[in-house]
């Protein structure tokens, strides 16, 4: 981490990027700005409140405990549409908004970032946004928490094929960039393994059935079907799949499947199905739920870790360069994620405002990960956690850390 | 003299398509003779072709009605068809769960995610009253609903054309949706347990069959076959469709325009209703977005058969279903509905009407 | 009493009702909201129609601007706001008057905008984009191939759509277009075409991934601005006096080049804003509202409704086309998810605000749309969540548990929580609210007549004589406002035909002579 | 049976045509069947040029199905018509109206939301502004706009013939009926025809007007305009047309002088009744 | 048994009638007629509600019935065949027929018959759709819809347009015989001299107003009349 090689300062030719300046900031100066965009309605409106209240939380957090620094925090709802998430992103540019995090769903990231974030150089981090094609984006404006899921593929096609020794295997996928680009990943590395695939079918959200669909998928008997879906199919997909198809075929789904509740509303054990995700490994998690937990009252869901760490980057940032500016905070984004110094998390947040306020070396260990960001503006290494569920439960049964494709 | 075999070239059309078509199903029987294709892939594409089929035809039906005889595309329907759904499934839910679970989860469907159909254990065995109950409740809620409605906008605007209707029925079909999501939220949620099934030797290819599907199968095509019963030999039937074709003319002919309209949306909103119903308990999920979702599916099942024709929605929706399906055995499952619609387009070109366009059967 | 002073009483009587009918419609509500109607005949029409246009943008820039102070923008917020806002506005107008022409006049019911929209923009897209760097790579063409190909792609398919839709009729032709419409947003949303080499290039649509290609919103505007569109090369003449007058005021490079993008739209907007007028009030527009109206009588007096019908197809989608270029030129990024069914319903609540059948309608529709339905709300959620913090129960049902106990808070939180799922019940309400009180827009029931003179102020030949002959006759109520003011407006008809020779017997003016030679095809 | 197929070079069509054409429309062996019903049977008759013909029959004798096979608007399931000696069997109704062969319509089609002038104007054949790029383009709009001042100028004056004048700005959807049977008759008139199918253009139409409107056609059919007219009225048929063709049960009954049509027997059973 | 008092009435904005005054007693043969556009077919409309009600009253059997809706107005003894579109053309012919007769129970089977009888070619066709009946026939089944019940008033307007002469003279010999069973009849007639001929009042219409009321044969003798209206 922090490896030389890697990380390039915005404009910098320096290798250790906590060299950056860092004017720091007179709290009772000036307000740190900070927008947050997610997708509040919409396709992933369930998804993408508790991630924007998430990304709320450590202007809250500062609040709360009597921080000298006060973080004014303009929640838009992106309604998961590219139009509307332009425009809101338009208005928290308009009122003078240096950085954001946003957006969610990949089609309403890439148009921000095109359109607004990298001509009108703002920053903005993504909590939950996974394309790949994010990566090739400018990464001095366009920064994501989230993991691409060019890795969960290949790390899907590593559990499935070499742990669990499953050698064909069929994609019953989403016919969206989500499963369209999860798929073709974990089928090229699954091949690559050495593993067969023998079908490969896309399907469309919300369907009266997915019988067929499956029928199609899973009529050359393979080993293992890898399934990519949101609940929102998912419980019908899996309902179809119990009613018709061999219950003991082993099934595994991504993290957009990784519910709790799902069991229940599929009303099987689903024994034979297993998943992975993201893990909200960070050294900072335990103190990141706890917090959440205190505030909402419920704990934590998908990518809430990631929402919370990307708004506190973007905090120190702007604090430690002193100005409510884009470029300003973008040179900070490295410098107080990679950069040395003291480590800041959820835990002393507080204190890690004050330092950062100060201009000085802080390093911020997350509650998702370690967070740091490479020169792409993706997370350098994410871990995954290998979910199962039994009898109605789901239960991380395995964590593979520090995974770097 | 008359008999002339001449064929107009959209006659000839019609028989190419056919021809096509026929093309196809000889593909599908070598197929499977060669082994291609096994039998039960074939058979599961064919049996929920026509089970999709009758869903969409099911919540076609209604549609047509009300867009033959009130004269207008009514873009709520789907939410009808949701208002059925949640309306229906709120009853079986507070009468199957009574005592089981807290008051609020059961009223809200399990909105907050805290019980679910299996702590309910809510299937047509175990709790056959609670679903007629339901059942009931759907037809009945959804038709106050659309009364309601009725009274509320379209009523102010009889004299309107079909757009101002149309466009009125989007802005209602977004007040309803987002009302159920309101109350409902919008996750999705199982809603009853799976479907027990009987074990049975009259189909070849399966032993088993799906007693909810079976349950929706049997009441959909009863619905359908009475519904064209009542329209088709009874004196209202004949009123609608007088109505349908100039309400002025009927008003000064005595029939009470306003009461055939209220009969009208009694048997369109009764019947969309419990076809909501019906295809939650086949699907066995439930969602905000599950009549929306369906509603393009719906009007092409209706256009595509004849506005106002009841065998035509049905025809229609197993079209629909049909092609979905079944095009899994030729292209990949991103291009079966694409496969469907472009059928449908073609089978305009030689039926400009729709199959059952200008002959009335309902 | 003889026969003529029959005619003449009826004449009378017709004219005075006249008279009543535009007083009640000048005093009632379309003047409440839009005084220029009160002296709409003596203006000539198109001075009428741009002050409702004006008059629109005006009020949505002062509404614009109060939301913005109210949430605290400061000058330059609220210019970036109201540039936003007439980029959308100009955007939606766009294709709005493309639908109009389609649906307006021709009568042909297209509810798949979208899928046009998406052909043209893909067009450009699949032209323009790097052919390498990029996920999907495209030809790396420049704009100037791009942006005209995309355009006539949209024709293109247009021309496919309605060759086999022409006999079917509207509902039908509706489902065909929607359907259509489908079936191109499921075509690029596939994996089927998502890459695959044509002439050993790589190229494709990037099913659901979508394509990265050049930023409209930047390029455009540097070929403007820049010498050679590079930046670095420096400015160019008009680049310029653009650039130091900006540079002055202290506004941004990238709020110049947005706003010189939204200008170019804008002068987009108006060239095929008169266009589309001139096309209206034309013959050819008389053809198009015949073949709405009643094709079989239109085709019964020698009209080729088939070829008008595919024309005015065609060139509507290539609008469309168009619209869908400089829509996405925004983004630098297409993908599949912006081109879904409903936008084609808003598309046409745009229109139907402003009235279908009126292009300035089409305008002012787009400017309400975009200004109010599309901007406004989440203002106004902006400025509640702003002001008060409530507790958020997880279901109504615990907040109105809650209300028992008589604290209100929980459920007013959970309302509160709800608004952006409220925000369309609002929505569709406002919809049905204006289709009960306003169902032909807000600029009311508008005759445009088809022609190029200003027909509703023609008038009779023997109108003018017997008013003439006979003013006192008549008396004071009949001499209608308008008729005088038509007097003035229309200078030659009257006149013209004044100098006939009085003879009672219009047939007899060779009748071969007066129309167009049959014998010499005028195509 | 073989009549379907006539040779397309009938030898008698073309000395016709030389002779100088005494009769513009001819139609042969036209049948058309709809469903079980045979709606015309293999009629036969032509129609003189200059001349005012009437077509009677009973309600149902196939009259209006008979225009409606001529002018395109239903194809013949066999038979041939004819216009000025060529074949236009099957022709689009606008390619037969283009040809100077325009009807009107016996239950009305007037264009309702456009203004009775614009129904007017809309009738004239090849106006220069019916091609887009002459509507449109700024150089060429001129001569457009000339010529609607000459199309407008003949457009008020029939209005005024047809007592309609005073209803030019009303949208033709709030006519009274016999209003619209005059515009649908003054519309047809303005596309210039060569022969006008009149489907009983006098229905409805006040008796005083009437008589004003059969002297137009007479001084129009002086000026060598054709007309075939379907019309109840007897008075208007036997004191007007030179001669009659009658229609019954789809088939030509007869087919003559009035004079002859009204003592033929036949006609007398079939249609007048106990009247004449 | 209908009064009509200084009736205005019109569509939307536009007034047609101007103070309309017209009378038809229980058993009276009543005929208006007039140039086109007079408000002939208005005045029908108007017993109706089907227009925009601005002034005066219309008393039906000694009730008010002006400014009412359409729906308030529609009683079973008043029957109707309007000039336009005056048939269901989607529903067969029978059933157009049988419509006729809505209120009652059951279709009246006599009257049917009777029906069958005077138009024969209705019986042959009855399952055929009115709309692709001829014009003339479309004027049979309107009228014979009208016919289905015995209504105590007639209301006709322009019946004879496009029917037969033998025909047109049936339709008239059964209106008188209607009227002398003792129904009331109100005619529109652009066939005015026969009607005229054979009614007990005619009003002549000019412009939305009364311009002359007198017996038929009276107004059928007046100079002015024939030349103005009756073409000579
Ligand atoms: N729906 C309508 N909207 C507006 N004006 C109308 C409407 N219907 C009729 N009118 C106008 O009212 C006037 C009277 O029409 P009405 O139909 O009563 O005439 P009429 O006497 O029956 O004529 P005709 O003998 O031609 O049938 C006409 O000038 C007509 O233009
Ligand atoms: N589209 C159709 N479908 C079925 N039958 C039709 C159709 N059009 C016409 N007919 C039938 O064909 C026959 C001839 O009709 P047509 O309209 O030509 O009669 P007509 O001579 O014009 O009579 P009228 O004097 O009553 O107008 C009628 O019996 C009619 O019912
Ligand atoms: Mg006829
Ligand atoms: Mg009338």
């Amino acid at each position: 981490i922090g490896d030389e090689e890697v990380v390039g300062g915005p404009g910098e030719d320096e290798d250790d990027p906590a060299d950056v300046d860092a004017p720091g900031t007179d709290p009772d100066e000036r307000d740190v700005l900070l927008g947050v965009l997610q997708p509040e309605t919409g396709d992933l409106g369930e998804l993408g409140t508790p991630i924007a209240d998430a990304a709320e939380l450590p202007a809250i957090q500062l609040t709360n405990e009597g921080s000298p620094v006060t973080v004014d925090v303009q929640r838009e709802d992106s309604q998961t549409e590219s139009e509307a998430g332009i425009s809101r992103a338009e208005d928290l540019v308009a009122a003078g908004y240096p950085s954001f995090t946003g957006a969610a769903a990949s089609d309403v990231t890439i148009p921000v970032a095109e359109s607004v974030a990298i001509p009108e150089q703002v920053v903005m981090c993504s909590p939950a946004s996974t394309s790949p094609l994010i990566t090739d984006l400018d990464g001095d404006y366009v920064f994501r928490t989230a993991p691409s899921d060019a890795l969960q593929g290949v790390v899907m096609a590593e559990v499935a094929y070499e742990e669990r020794g499953w050698e064909t295997a069929a994609s019953f996928h989403l016919n969206d960039d989500y499963g369209q680009a999860l798929s073709e990943v974990f089928v090229e590395s699954f091949e690559e393994l050495g593993g067969e695939i023998t079908a490969e079918v896309p399907f469309e959200p919300e369907q009266p059935s997915y019988t067929s669909g499956l029928e199609d998928a899973l009529s050359d008997d393979p080993d293992l079907l890898m399934v990519v879906a949101f609940p929102v199919s998912g419980i019908q997909l899996f309902r179809d799949f119990y009613g018709e198809f061999d219950e003991e075929l082993p099934v595994m789904v991504t993290d957009g499947l990784i519910e709790d509740g799902l069991p229940e509303d599929v009303d099987n054990s689903m024994d034979n199905v297993m998943g992975t995700a993201p893990a909200a490994d960070g050294p900072e998690a335990d103190a990141f739920a706890d917090l959440y937990e205190e505030e909402y009252g419920s704990s934590p869901g998908v990518f809430n870790a990631h929402g919370y760490d990307a708004s506190a980057v973007q905090i120190l940032s702007n604090l430690r360069g002193g100005e409510n500016d884009g470029a300003t905070i973008s040179e900070q984004m490295r410098a107080v994620t990679s950069g040395g110094g003291e480590p800041v998390g959820p835990s002393n947040f507080l204190e890690g405002v004050e330092l950062a306020a100060d201009g000085e070396a802080i390093e911020y260990e997350g509650a998702s990960s370690i967070v740091s960001f490479d020169e792409n503006g993706d997370m350098e290494s994410v871990s995954y956690d290998v979910f199962e569920f039994e009898d109605f439960e789901l239960e991380a049964v395995d964590r593979i850390e520090d995974f770097e494709p | 003299m008359g008999d002339t075999t001449e064929f107009t070239w959209e006659q000839w059309f019609g028989v190419l398509l056919l021809a096509g078509v026929g093309v196809l199903i000889l593909d599908v029987l070598r197929r499977l003779v060669v082994g291609d294709l096994g039998v039960s892939t074939f058979s599961t594409f064919l049996w929920r072709g026509l089970v999709d089929g009758l869903i969409i035809g099911l919540a076609a039906v209604g549609l047509s009605m009300t867009y033959s005889i009130l004269r207008f595309a009514n873009f709520s329907h789907g939410d009808l068809v949701t208002t059925g759904a949640f309306t229906g499934w709120t009853a079986a839910w507070l009468i199957g769960g009574a005592g089981v679970t807290g008051l609020g989860s059961r009223l809200l469907l399990n909105a907050d995610g805290s019980t679910s159909a299996r702590e309910l254990n809510l299937h047509v065995y175990a709790e056959p009253v609670a679903i007629v109950a339901g059942l009931v409740i759907a037809a009945a809620a959804t038709v106050l609903v659309a009364l309601a409605i009725d009274k509320l906008v379209y009523k102010r605007m009889r004299d309107a054309g079909g757009i101002p209707l149309l466009i009125a029925s989007v802005g209602v079909a977004l007040a309803l949706r987002y009302v159920i999501v309101f109350f409902y939220g919008e996750r999705t949620r199982g809603i009853v347990r799976s479907s027990p099934s009987i074990d049975h030797s009259l189909l070849f290819w399966t032993d088993s069959l799906v007693v909810h599907e079976l349950v929706m199968v049997v009441s959909a095509v009863s619905l359908m076959l009475g519904l064209h019963g009542l329209l088709q030999y009874t004196k209202l039937g004949t009123a609608m469709r007088a109505m349908a074709d100039n309400k002025d003319l009927a008003l000064i002919t005595g029939i009470p325009t306003e009461r055939v309209i209220l009969a009208t949306w009694v048997i369109g909103a009764g019947l969309t209703g419990v076809a909501g119903y019906l295809i939650v308990l086949e699907q066995e999920t439930l969602n905000f977005n599950t009549g929306w979702f369906l509603l393009l599916l719906i009007f092409a099942a209706v256009i595509l058969g004849g506005i106002g024709s009841i065998y035509g929605a049905i025809a229609g929706g197993l079209i629909i279903g049909l092609a979905d399906n079944m095009m899994l055995v030729w292209i990949s499952g991103d291009l079966t509905r694409v496969a469907a619609f472009l059928l449908m387009i073609l089978i305009f070109i030689f039926r400009p009407q729709g199959l059952f366009g200008g002959v009335e059967t309902a | 009493m003889t026969s003529d002073d029959v005619g003449d009483q009826d004449e009378s009587r017709t004219q005075t009702r006249e008279h009543e009918a535009s007083q009640v419609a000048t005093d009632g509500g379309t003047s409440a909201t839009l005084p220029l109607e009160t002296d709409a005949g003596a203006r000539p029409r198109w001075q009428v129609d741009l002050g409702y246009i004006v008059l629109t943008t005006v009020a949505i820039y002062a509404l614009i601007t109060v939301l913005g102070l109210l949430t605290g923008l400061g000058v330059g917020g609220i210019f970036r706001q109201l540039q936003t806002v007439t980029f959308l506005a100009a955007a939606y107008a766009l294709v709005v008057l493309a639908l109009n022409l389609h649906w307006g006049y021709t009568g042909l019911f297209n509810i798949g905008v979208a899928g046009f929209m998406a052909v043209g923009a893909y067009g450009m897209a699949v032209l323009t984009a790097p052919p390498e760097g990029t996920t999907t790579p495209g030809l790396g063409l420049p704009l100037w191939i791009g942006i005209p190909f995309g355009v006539l792609l949209a024709g293109l398919v247009g021309l496919i759509v309605v060759l086999p839709a022409l006999r079917i009729r509207a509902d039908y032709f509706a489902i065909v277009t929607l359907a259509f419409a489908e079936v191109i947003r499921l075509t690029i949303n596939s994996g089927a075409l998502a890459d695959f080499e044509l002439l050993g290039r790589e190229l494709g649509t990037g099913g659901g991934r979508g394509i990265n290609f050049p930023l409209l919103e930047s390029a455009i505007p540097r070929w403007v601005l820049y010498q050679g569109g590079d930046p670095a090369q420096g400015a160019n003449v008009v680049g310029l006096q653009i650039l130091t007058v900006t540079n002055q005021l202290g506004i941004e490079r990238t709020v110049v080049e947005s706003a010189v993008y939204t200008s170019i739209l804008v002068v987009l907007v108006v060239i095929v804003f008169a266009l589309l007028v001139r096309t209206a009030n034309s013959p050819f527009g008389r053809l198009l509202k015949g073949i709405r109206e009643d094709e079989l009588a239109t085709k019964s007096l020698g009209k080729n409704t088939d070829l008008v019908k595919i024309k005015v197809f065609v060139l509507g989608c290539a609008i469309m086309g168009l619209a869908g270029i400089f829509w996405q030129g925004r983004n630098g990024y297409v993908d599949p998810d912006a081109f879904l069914p409903i936008i084609t319903f808003y598309i046409f609540i745009a229109l139907i605000i402003g009235g279908s059948g009126s292009n300035t309608g089409s305008v002012v529709g787009a400017l309400v749309f975009a200004g109010v339905l599309f901007e406004g709300p989440p203002y106004v959620q902006r400025i509640v969540t702003q002001q008060v913090d409530l507790p958020r129960p997880a279901t109504v049902y615990d907040g109105v548990v809650a209300l028992g106990a008589f604290d209100p808070l929980p459920l007013l939180g959970y309302f509160v929580g709800q608004l952006a799922n409220v925000r369309f019940i609002l929505f569709g309400v406002i919809l049905i609210l204006l289709m009960i009180y306003r169902p032909d827009g807000l600029l009311g029931h508008r005759s445009e007549p088809a022609s190029p003179l200003h027909l509703s102020a023609e008038q009779s030949p023997a109108d003018s004589r017997s008013a003439k002959r006979g003013g006192d006759d008549d008396g004071g109520d009949s001499s209608g406002g308008s008729d005088s003011d038509s007097d003035s407006d229309s200078d030659s008809a009257g006149v013209d035909t004044s100098t006939d020779n009085g003879d009672d017997d219009p047939l007899d003016s060779n009748p071969d002579d007066s129309t167009p030679d049959r014998g010499e095809p005028d195509e | 049976m073989s009549d379907i197929e006539l040779p397309e070079s009938d030898a008698t069509v073309s000395t016709e045509t030389a002779d100088g054409d005494d009769r513009p429309l001819r139609v042969e062996s036209l049948t058309k069947t709809f469903g079980g019903i045979l709606a015309v049977d293999s009629a036969t008759f032509a129609v003189e040029r200059g001349s005012i013909t009437g077509l009677i029959g009973p309600n149902g004798a196939g009259k209006s199905t008979t225009f409606n096979l001529i002018t395109g608007v239903h194809e013949p399931d066999s038979g041939r018509i004819y216009f000025d000696g060529e074949d236009i069997t099957g022709l689009q109704p606008h390619r037969v109206a283009e040809r100077g062969l325009v009807r009107t319509f016996q239950i009305t089609r007037e264009l309702g939301e456009m203004t009775v002038l614009e129904n007017m104007l809309l009738a004239f054949q090849n106006q220069r502004g019916e091609a887009l790029w002459r509507a449109v383009l700024p150089g060429v709009r001129g001569s457009v706009v000339d010529q609607e001042r000459e199309l407008l100028e003949r457009a008020w004056e029939t209005l005024e013939l047809f007592e309609i004048d005073h209803l030019a700005h009303e949208e033709a959807g709030t006519l009274s009926g016999g209003q619209r049977k005059l515009l649908e008759l003054s519309r047809a008139l303005l596309t210039d025809p060569e022969l006008l199918l009149l489907d009983e253009p006098m229905a409805g139409v006040n008796p005083t007007l009437e008589g004003k409107l059969l002297e137009r056609i007479h001084d129009l059919t002086d000026r060598g305009y054709t007309f075939l007219i379907v019309e109840h009225d007897m008075d208007v048929i036997m004191e007007n047309c030179e001669r009659v063709i009658v229609m019954h049960q789809g088939s030509v009954l007869a087919d003559g002088p009035p004079a002859a049509i009204q003592a033929d027997e036949r006609v007398i059973e079939a249609y007048l009744g106990g009247e004449v | 048994m209908l009064t009509v008092d200084g009736l205005d009435a019109g569509y939307g904005d536009l007034q047609v009638l101007h103070d309309i005054d017209l009378e038809v007693d229980s058993d009276e043969y009543v005929a208006i007629v007039g140039p086109n556009g007079a408000g002939k077919s208005t005045v029908m409309k108007s017993v109706f509600g089907l227009t925009t009600y601005m002034g005066g009253s219309v008393e039906f059997q000694s009730r008010e019935i002006s400014g009412r809706r359409p729906e308030e107005i529609i009683t079973h003894s008043i029957g109707y065949v309007p000039q336009n579109d005056n048939v269901f053309p989607s529903l067969s012919v029978r059933e157009n027929l049988e419509m006729g007769a809505y209120i009652l129970d059951e279709v009246p089977e006599d009257a049917l018959e009777d029906v069958f009888d005077r138009f024969p070619i209705l019986r042959e066709r009855q399952d055929q759709t009115a709309g692709s009946m001829s014009g003339g026939q479309q004027q049979m089944v309107a009228m014979g819809r009208a016919l289905m019940l015995e209504p105590d008033l007639l209301l006709l307007d322009e019946p004879s347009a496009g029917l037969a002469p033998d025909l047109v003279s049936d339709m008239f010999d059964r209106v008188d015989a209607i009227n002398d069973d003792g129904t009331a009849v109100l005619i529109v007639e652009q066939n005015a001299k026969e009607t005229l001929g054979r009614c007990d009042r005619g009003y002549v219409l000019v412009g939305g107003e009364n311009r002359y009321e007198d017996d038929g044969d009276a107004l059928l003798g007046d100079e002015q009349v024939r030349r103005d209206f009756l073409g000579g």
